[in-house]
């Protein structure tokens, strides 16, 4: 409806094999950029700290399972871990060597995580499936066990948490108490358009087909001389280094400091969520899943309260955290049966409708 | 050197000096080892007959057994509640079976799997919302299960045998023992088996598929209901129990996915290993090393052999 | 697309020579002392009952299994086990009984992944897809749309092929075969399941492949008359064992042959 | 006008040496070709051009010399004319899907010595009928697929004769005779050959000079106002004269693109993809859009159905008087239609890749009222003109303002026409032919001394002095009471139900008219989905009892608009059936341009015209086809017939008024 595509033609190959290969695509991917950017000086602070911040950085780390899980077909439950090597490699970096810049150290810290999810993606070669899923269980357990026993990670911090110390970019402070939620949302939003750009390029790429192409039939993968096990371990390497950042982004830009215990295993499973109901294989799918699941619970935790008020019911703020698991749950089914293909699948059957309106097809 | 040494040969050396601790820490793993099986059991069950795998095992054996506290919690006899917490397993089989299965039948594996995910967190809630969100005791007393503690001496030392767990290990066996016995003697357990095979199968023996699906969750859901009074007896009730749960993965991945005594053993070695790893080797790193051990057991097995214990070979056709 | 070989070259030149290959799983025995040749530049059938191991002979010789005894020699040299993503890089492409495709990629995907192999931009230049990385994409895109020019699908470029019907899909995986500029094409059953027309057409790419890239091609296929067309030597398998070997005509007329395979009817 | 009519450029090499002068860097020719648009301009075209026509030259071919033109629209084979003409060959364009028998008529009617073709199915075709054509030396190609281990002694890559011609025009020497060869090129010299396939007998060469197709494209372009920012889609045959006039000759003179689609199947999507701004073309394309249309939008939801419906019965009432800028459209329907142009007709018009639009013009036949004034009324600017080869296209036009769906407009610029006694329709033109080739009894015939040209067709104008052609001059008949009967003039009434794809009527000489119809597969077999009618065939379709109903209402409904129609009461349709088979050009049924081939329709299925004057309820037939293969077979059927209640009308029977 909204499309004229007409008269968009393609005379190099170059033009052709843009992400958005329509002008009206590529105008609204503009006006959500210029809109997210203008949110940082007309959203409360409550929006960007609460509600935005968060979003971006769930955001990021599900298109780092993504790759992982919906790209090259490996099911990934360490997540949680993966973000922890991430947040405790730039603690160390940050405090080790505070004179460099800190969005420097946050983008270093991936390669750490990507270093121990190469490791623990070793086993991919000989296992598959649900029986891979465990192995990644014991990075999860591991690791985590690593962040409790280990006080070296923590710089022997009495309280065994992760703080948050005072760095500035450009004299303005974006990591530590004073850093306002702007700043950080700013530079949030930022590291995520560039990262998402770049994961876009490489799912486009030789190695996004090399990953989709081991996902869907390894055997004939193989037969066409892809390296099986290369192809996993780099996809093991990418999606942790974007769960490293990710959870690099969530200590020291969001939480402003915080303990093991936020990457445990419900934090990989709550990533799995959101890749699965944003989409497998899809990098927008990953942002309609962190927005679901994330922003979905804040909404409930606001909306519901309102809506029971009218009959006269006063919930506390347990049972409404209990409702909202409960909707969580429901609403996780409920998508599966509609719409197994995940949020992507409806945007993009969305899209397609718009395109070819008023024709059903 | 010194590292060597205190890895390859200190704890053997101390193993057989206190053979009374080791008996004590054998002990202990095989209770809880017996345990991890009957969960995997649960999960075996379940993957066996419909190809689900359902994580949803964890949370069913906390609200088996938050239901039957609860129930008894406000007056209901504590046989009677158990009564009943059955009859919840039971309707639970129904809701998922006409909710999530039939729905979503055809769908691949991990959409299934994912949906499981989404009943996990569905029973937390709705747990939480009805019996609320504090750990609750098991009701040992009032279920008849036997208390205190029988100490011997055995190689040279004490060794305590706490009865609940003698107990705990005894009836673990029977259920394990009736299932077996069920799917390898009945006629419905053939068709469970058939089911797992082909679908057609199933059909030929004259069971619906919805049937078979109703009746493996609802046995998974017994089996949720006796591990639950087993671990809540030992640990009290509470929702941290869902990860203890998480380690029959391990397990399965020992034994299999499909296969019982597999599971057995499987959850025999993990409660054994993490035992006696914890107790021998956890000082060394530092303790609280079963978190993850029985993972890494079960990753170090899966390289050696990707099948498992007993799963067939896999030969790859195109 | 251009292939090494030449398609003139005399055509006593052995690509790949099969001796004495025995294939065991388990117990089951499912090729015994199995020997043969392809010469560069024909058209080799592999043809027999079912069950005769004629698939298995194909997953021998592009490493998906090891043969339990006997060596394969290719390209003039011997192994005895190979990985069959070397067997890729040493030229070896092949198409499935079963269709093997990606399922969720379109054909121009499906077909971009079949020059995994060429493209050889590294990581870096991927990561912001510019310059080398680029550049190696038009290159290939190129590459793959002449195969779609020459496969005559190009309408269905930007479909994805889970949705396509069976005939194109072959057509497709064929396309992805050659997109690897093989010396030595490997077809399992390339006309199962086509109908008379698709049949035809599927004969006409095949030769052409073999004409005008020159090509080496092994095939297997149940239509008889189809092996017959195109074939230039057959190789008939029965059991696992080797029964007969030489041109259409003299295979035809085999008594074993027409014992264990042609007399039946189909 | 930007391109003028440049004295000195009086042929079209000329004119293109102009525009590569003019405009070397504007795009010329856009082919879809291995995924994406490459794109040629003036001066690369200019380039390529001269090279092939030295390259031509070295190939024997002479000024006066003939070379076919054998394919689908593709750069290379209009570059072919270009070049042919450059050097005073004269190009003969011919029906890419003729059959072999076809071709070989008319390459040996040509004389043709030389023959570009697109690919090895042409060749082939060519080689299968070389025994006809000893004259045919050479045979160039465009596409090399399977063509390679052809013998080459006479068979020449089309890419390679223009590599040969680069290379000799190194030497100074072929520049020069190039440039001479240019020079010589006269505006009175014969510039192209173009074959009509003709309704009757063998096709006719009609020979056209520069200057009558530079006029023409002069008066094409003139009167819309091209310019070298046009885009044109080129999917129509490149023999026929309307894409001879607007994808070559127009585009040549304005400068314009032309775009070349990928392959038949992806006509649709690439003319999406181009969004054209000029487009030309017969009114069955119209007819299948707007069926399409129609039929998908049954598939659609309920809510998106009504919006559609809405929407497109409101562009029904004012769409069209918005569009001819009638100022008493009251606000209220303005903002409604604009509101629908949002929601439904501009998002049509993306869909039909008619987004950018200027004009679009339908020729060739009569179009269906409802079809035309659909596509006027979502905004679509689509004119009717009417044309013929030998008038290089041009009779009348319908200017802005003044269009309507049952005429076919004011004579074009530069055009005389008058209407003699028997109601036939004469014209006068810069762009008249110069006769038919080798056929001086027929140029006779057609030609009048004052210069004159016969149209055989019957029309008259009306009181707004356009237009309004009613049938072949010759068609047009007579019942033995003497009333009318313009065939065509009927059929095209049945035609306009998208149910009905062909009729075929008889009367002339008998006691009441009579019909053949052909159903439109995609219409019934959607409407027989809707309405629970099974079938297995097309045969069992035709013969259904529910489709008959369905065809009598349609047939019904035609008798009574033409019983409210002066003179027209007596042709009313009196019997009719449905024909078994569909009507096919493989089967010699209808011409290459799909026209009816009445005469030959009448002897195949003499039975079945007894069977409609003899009372009889059905009737066995037994037909010969050929199948798409090439194969030939029978089918029978068992064929019903049905009769019509006629209308009561005024009986009267005067001749249409010639109207100057």
């Amino acid at each position: 409806m909204l499309y004229r595509e007409a008269g968009q033609f393609k005379s190099t190959y170059a033009s052709d094999m843009v992400v958005f290969r329509l002008k009206e695509d590529r105008a609204g991917l503009a006006v959500i950029i210029l809109m997210a950017y203008a949110l940082a000086f007309m959203g409360s602070d409550f929006l960007l700290q609460a509600v935005l911040i968060p979003f971006l950085v769930f955001a990021l780390a599900a298109i780092g399972l993504n790759l992982l899980t919906g790209y090259a077909g490996q099911l990934s439950l360490g997540t949680g871990a993966f973000m922890g090597v991430g947040a405790y490699a730039c603690y160390k970096l940050m405090t080790a060597f505070p004179d460099i810049n800190v969005i420097v150290w946050i983008l270093v810290s991936g390669f750490f995580s990507a270093a121990v999810g190469t490791l623990f993606g070793l086993p991919s070669l000989r296992i598959k499936g649900f029986y891979l899923a465990v192995a990644t269980l014991a990075a999860q357990f591991f690791l985590q066990w690593c962040f409790i026993r280990i006080p070296w990670l923590v710089n022997y911090n009495v309280s065994g948490a992760l703080d948050a110390p005072l760095r500035t970019l450009f004299g303005v402070p974006v990591v530590g108490a004073t850093a306002t939620p702007q700043t950080r949302y700013i530079v949030v939003l930022t590291l995520v358009i560039v990262l998402t750009w770049v994961a876009s390029n490489l799912v486009r790429g030789r190695i996004g087909r090399m990953w989709i192409a081991v996902r869907d039939m390894d055997l004939a993968a193989e037969l066409m001389g892809i390296r099986l096990l290369q192809t996993k371990l780099l996809a093991f390497a990418v999606s942790s280094y974007y769960c490293g950042v990710a959870g690099a982004l969530m200590v020291f830009l969001w939480y402003g400091g915080a303990e093991y215990d936020v990457f445990n295993i419900n934090q990989s499973f709550f990533i799995l969520f959101m890749v699965i109901i944003g989409g497998l294989g899809s990098l927008i799918g990953s942002f309609f899943g962190a927005a679901l699941i994330f922003i979905m619970p804040i909404l409930l935790g606001i909306v519901l309260p309102i809506m029971l008020a009218p009959f006269g019911i006063a919930i506390g703020a347990e049972t409404i955290e209990h409702l909202r698991f409960m909707i969580v749950g429901a609403l996780i089914i409920f998508f599966l049966i509609v719409e197994p293909h995940g949020l992507a699948r409806l945007w993009q059957i969305g899209k397609q409708k718009l395109l070819v309106w008023p024709f059903p097809y | 050197m010194d590292v060597l040494y205190k890895v390859l040969i200190e704890p053997f050396v101390f193993m057989g000096e206190a053979p009374d601790l080791l008996l004590q820490t054998l002990w202990e793993g095989l209770v809880s080892g017996v345990l991890y099986a009957l969960i995997a059991l649960g999960f075996v069950l379940i993957f066996k007959a419909s190809g689900v795998f359902n994580f949803a095992q964890g949370i069913m054996v906390v609200f088996a057994a938050l239901t039957l506290v609860g129930l008894y919690e406000k007056g209901v006899p504590a046989l009677l509640a158990l009564v009943l917490a059955g009859a919840v397993m039971l309707l639970l089989a129904f809701a998922v079976e006409r909710i999530i299965l039939r729905p979503l039948v055809n769908q691949p594996d991990i959409i299934l799997f994912m949906a499981t995910f989404g009943l996990t967190y569905l029973l937390i809630g709705l747990g939480e919302l009805i019996f609320g969100g504090s750990p609750k005791e098991m009701i040992t007393g009032a279920l008849y299960l036997p208390q205190g503690t029988t100490e011997l001496t055995l190689l040279g030392g004490p060794v305590r045998f706490q009865h609940l767990d003698i107990a705990a290990a005894i009836i673990a066996s029977i259920i394990i023992a009736i299932l077996a016995v069920f799917f390898s003697k009945t006629r419905i357990g053939r068709a469970l088996r058939a089911v797992a095979d082909s679908h057609k199968a199933a059909l030929s023996v004259g069971i619906s598929l919805n049937q078979i699906w109703v009746i493996v969750w609802f046995a998974a859901g017994i089996v949720a209901l006796v591990a639950g009074i087993m671990w809540g007896a030992r640990s009290g009730v509470s929702f941290s129990l869902q990860i203890i749960a998480l380690k029959a993965l391990p397990v399965l991945i020992l034994g299999g996915f499909t296969s019982i005594p597999g599971a057995i053993i499987g959850g025999l070695i993990v409660g054994i290993g993490e035992k006696i790893g914890e107790f021998y080797w956890g000082p060394l790193l530092g303790g609280g090393i079963d978190t993850w051990l029985a993972y890494v057991i079960a990753l170090l097995f899966l390289l050696y052999r990707p099948q498992g214990l007993f799963g067939e070979r896999i030969i790859e056709r195109i | 697309m251009t292939s090494a070989s030449d398609p003139h070259m005399a055509a006593d030149d052995v690509l790949l020579s099969v001796e004495g290959v025995s294939l065991r799983f388990g117990g089951v025995k499912a090729l015994s002392d199995v020997s043969f040749n392809i010469r560069k530049g024909e058209i080799r059938a592999i043809i027999g009952p079912n069950g005769a191991g004629k698939t298995s002979m194909l997953n021998c010789i592009n490493g998906f299994y090891y043969p339990s005894e006997g060596r394969i020699t290719f390209k003039g040299k011997t192994r005895r086990k190979m990985r069959p993503h070397e067997a890729a890089r040493g030229g070896i492409a092949r198409t499935f009984q079963n269709v093997a495709l990606f399922k969720s990629m379109s054909t121009l995907d499906n077909i971009m992944a079949g020059r995994s192999l060429k493209m050889k931009a590294n990581f870096f230049w991927q990561l912001f897809r510019y310059g080398p990385a680029l550049r190696e994409e038009v290159v290939h895109r190129r590459s793959v749309e002449e195969i779609i020019d020459f496969l005559q699908i190009p309408h269905i470029r930007r479909t994805p092929v889970g949705k396509l019907p069976y005939g194109l899909q072959k057509r497709v995986e064929l396309g992805r075969a050659l997109a690897m500029e093989p010396d030595l094409l490997l077809l399992d059953e390339p006309m199962a399941g086509m109908n008379l027309e698709e049949k035809e057409d599927m004969s006409r790419f095949i030769l052409e492949v073999n004409q005008q890239f020159g090509t080496t091609i092994a095939l297997i296929e149940h239509d008889i008359g189809v092996v017959m067309d195109l074939s230039d030597r057959v190789v008939v398998l029965e059991y696992g064992r080797k029964i007969a070997d030489g041109t259409p005509q003299e295979v035809k007329s085999d008594p074993r042959v027409i014992d264990a395979y042609l007399g039946i009817p189909h | 006008m930007t391109a003028t009519a440049d004295s000195r450029e009086d042929t079209f090499p000329k004119l293109i040496v102009s525009n590569a002068r003019l405009r070397p860097q504007r795009t010329a020719f856009r082919h879809k070709d291995l995924g994406i648009w490459q794109s040629w301009t003036w001066g690369e075209v200019h380039d390529i051009v001269r090279a092939y026509a030295a390259g031509l030259l070295g190939l024997g071919l002479q000024r006066g010399g003939k070379i076919a033109v054998i394919g689908h629209n593709r750069p290379y084979l209009y570059w072919t004319i270009m070049a042919a003409q450059w050097i005073g060959a004269t190009p003969i364009p011919v029906y890419a899907d003729s059959v072999a028998d076809e071709m070989a008529y008319v390459l040996a009617h040509a004389e043709v010595t030389h023959a570009a073709v697109q690919d090895q199915e042409q060749v082939d075709k060519l080689i299968s009928i070389s025994d006809n054509l000893p004259r045919l030396d050479h045979i160039l190609y465009d596409e090399d697929r399977g063509l390679r281990d052809y013998d080459h002694s006479r068979l020449h890559p089309i890419r390679k004769i223009v590599e040969s011609g680069k290379e000799k025009l190194k030497d100074p020497v072929s520049m020069a005779l190039l440039q001479d060869e240019l020079e010589k090129g006269r505006g009175s010299d014969l510039a192209i050959i173009l074959y009509t396939s003709g309704t009757t007998g063998r096709p006719k060469g009609v020979m056209l000079t520069f200057e009558s197709v530079i006029a023409a494209a002069e008066i094409g372009c003139g009167f819309d106002n091209l310019d070298e920012k046009d885009e044109i889609i080129a999917y129509l045959p490149i023999a026929w004269v309307g894409d001879h006039i607007f994808s070559y000759a127009q585009a040549i003179l304005a400068g314009l693109c032309v775009n070349c689609p990928e392959s038949p199947e992806t006509i649709a999507e690439d003319r999406r993809e181009i969004g054209a701004t000029y487009i030309f073309a017969p009114p069955r394309i119209f007819e299948s859009l707007l069926t399409l249309t129609m039929v998908r939008m049954e598939d659609a939801g309920p809510i998106k159905r009504h919006i559609f419906r809405f929407f497109i019965d409101h562009a029904g009432k004012v769409g069209e008087r918005i569009l001819n800028q009638d100022p008493d459209v009251s606000l209220w329907n303005r903002l409604l239609w604009h509101l629908g142009n949002l929601s439904v007709y501009a998002p049509l018009r993306n869909r039909y890749g008619m987004t950018k639009l200027k004009v679009g013009y339908t020729a060739g036949e009569a179009i269906g009222p409802e079809i035309f004034r659909f596509f006027r009324s979502i905004g679509v600017n689509l004119k009717q003109l009417y044309g013929q080869t030998e008038a290089s296209v041009y009779i009348t036009m319908q200017p802005d303002g003044e269009i309507r769906a049952d005429t076919v407009g004011k004579p074009a610029p530069r055009v005389e026409i008058r209407i003699d006694e028997s109601g036939e329709v004469l014209y006068r033109s810069p762009g008249v032919f110069l006769g038919y080739y080798k056929d001086e009894e027929k140029t006779g015939e057609t030609k009048t001394p004052d210069g004159f040209v016969r149209s055989g067709d019957a029309g008259f104008f009306d009181a707004t002095g356009h237009l309004k052609i009613i049938d072949r001059a010759k068609d047009v008949g007579r019942l033995r009471d003497g009333s009318l009967f313009p065939p065509k003039y009927v059929e095209n009434k049945l035609k306009f139900y998208p149910n009905i794809k062909e009729a075929v009527c008889f009367g002339d000489g008998r006691d009441y008219v009579a019909c053949f119809i052909n159903i439109d597969l995609v219409a019934v077999s959607n409407w027989a989905e809707r309405n629970g009618v099974t079938y297995a065939s097309y045969q069992e379709l035709s013969g259904h009892p529910l489709v008959y109903d369905m065809i009598e209402k349609h047939v019904n409904e035609v008798n009574r608009s033409l019983s409210n129609e002066p003179r027209m009461g007596g042709a009313q349709i009196k019997r009719f059936l449905i024909l078994h088979k569909e009507l096919d050009a493989d089967d010699g049924e209808l011409t290459r341009t799909q026209k009816v081939r009445r005469g030959f329709i009448a002897e195949r299925y003499a039975t079945l015209i007894q069977a409609l004057y003899d009372g009889s309820r059905e009737t066995d037939v037994t037909t010969e086809v050929t199948f798409e293969d090439g194969r030939k077979g029978t089918i029978s059927a068992r064929v019903k017939l049905r009769d019509m209640a006629l209308h009561p009308y005024q009986g009267d029977t005067f001749l249409p008024e010639a109207a100057e």
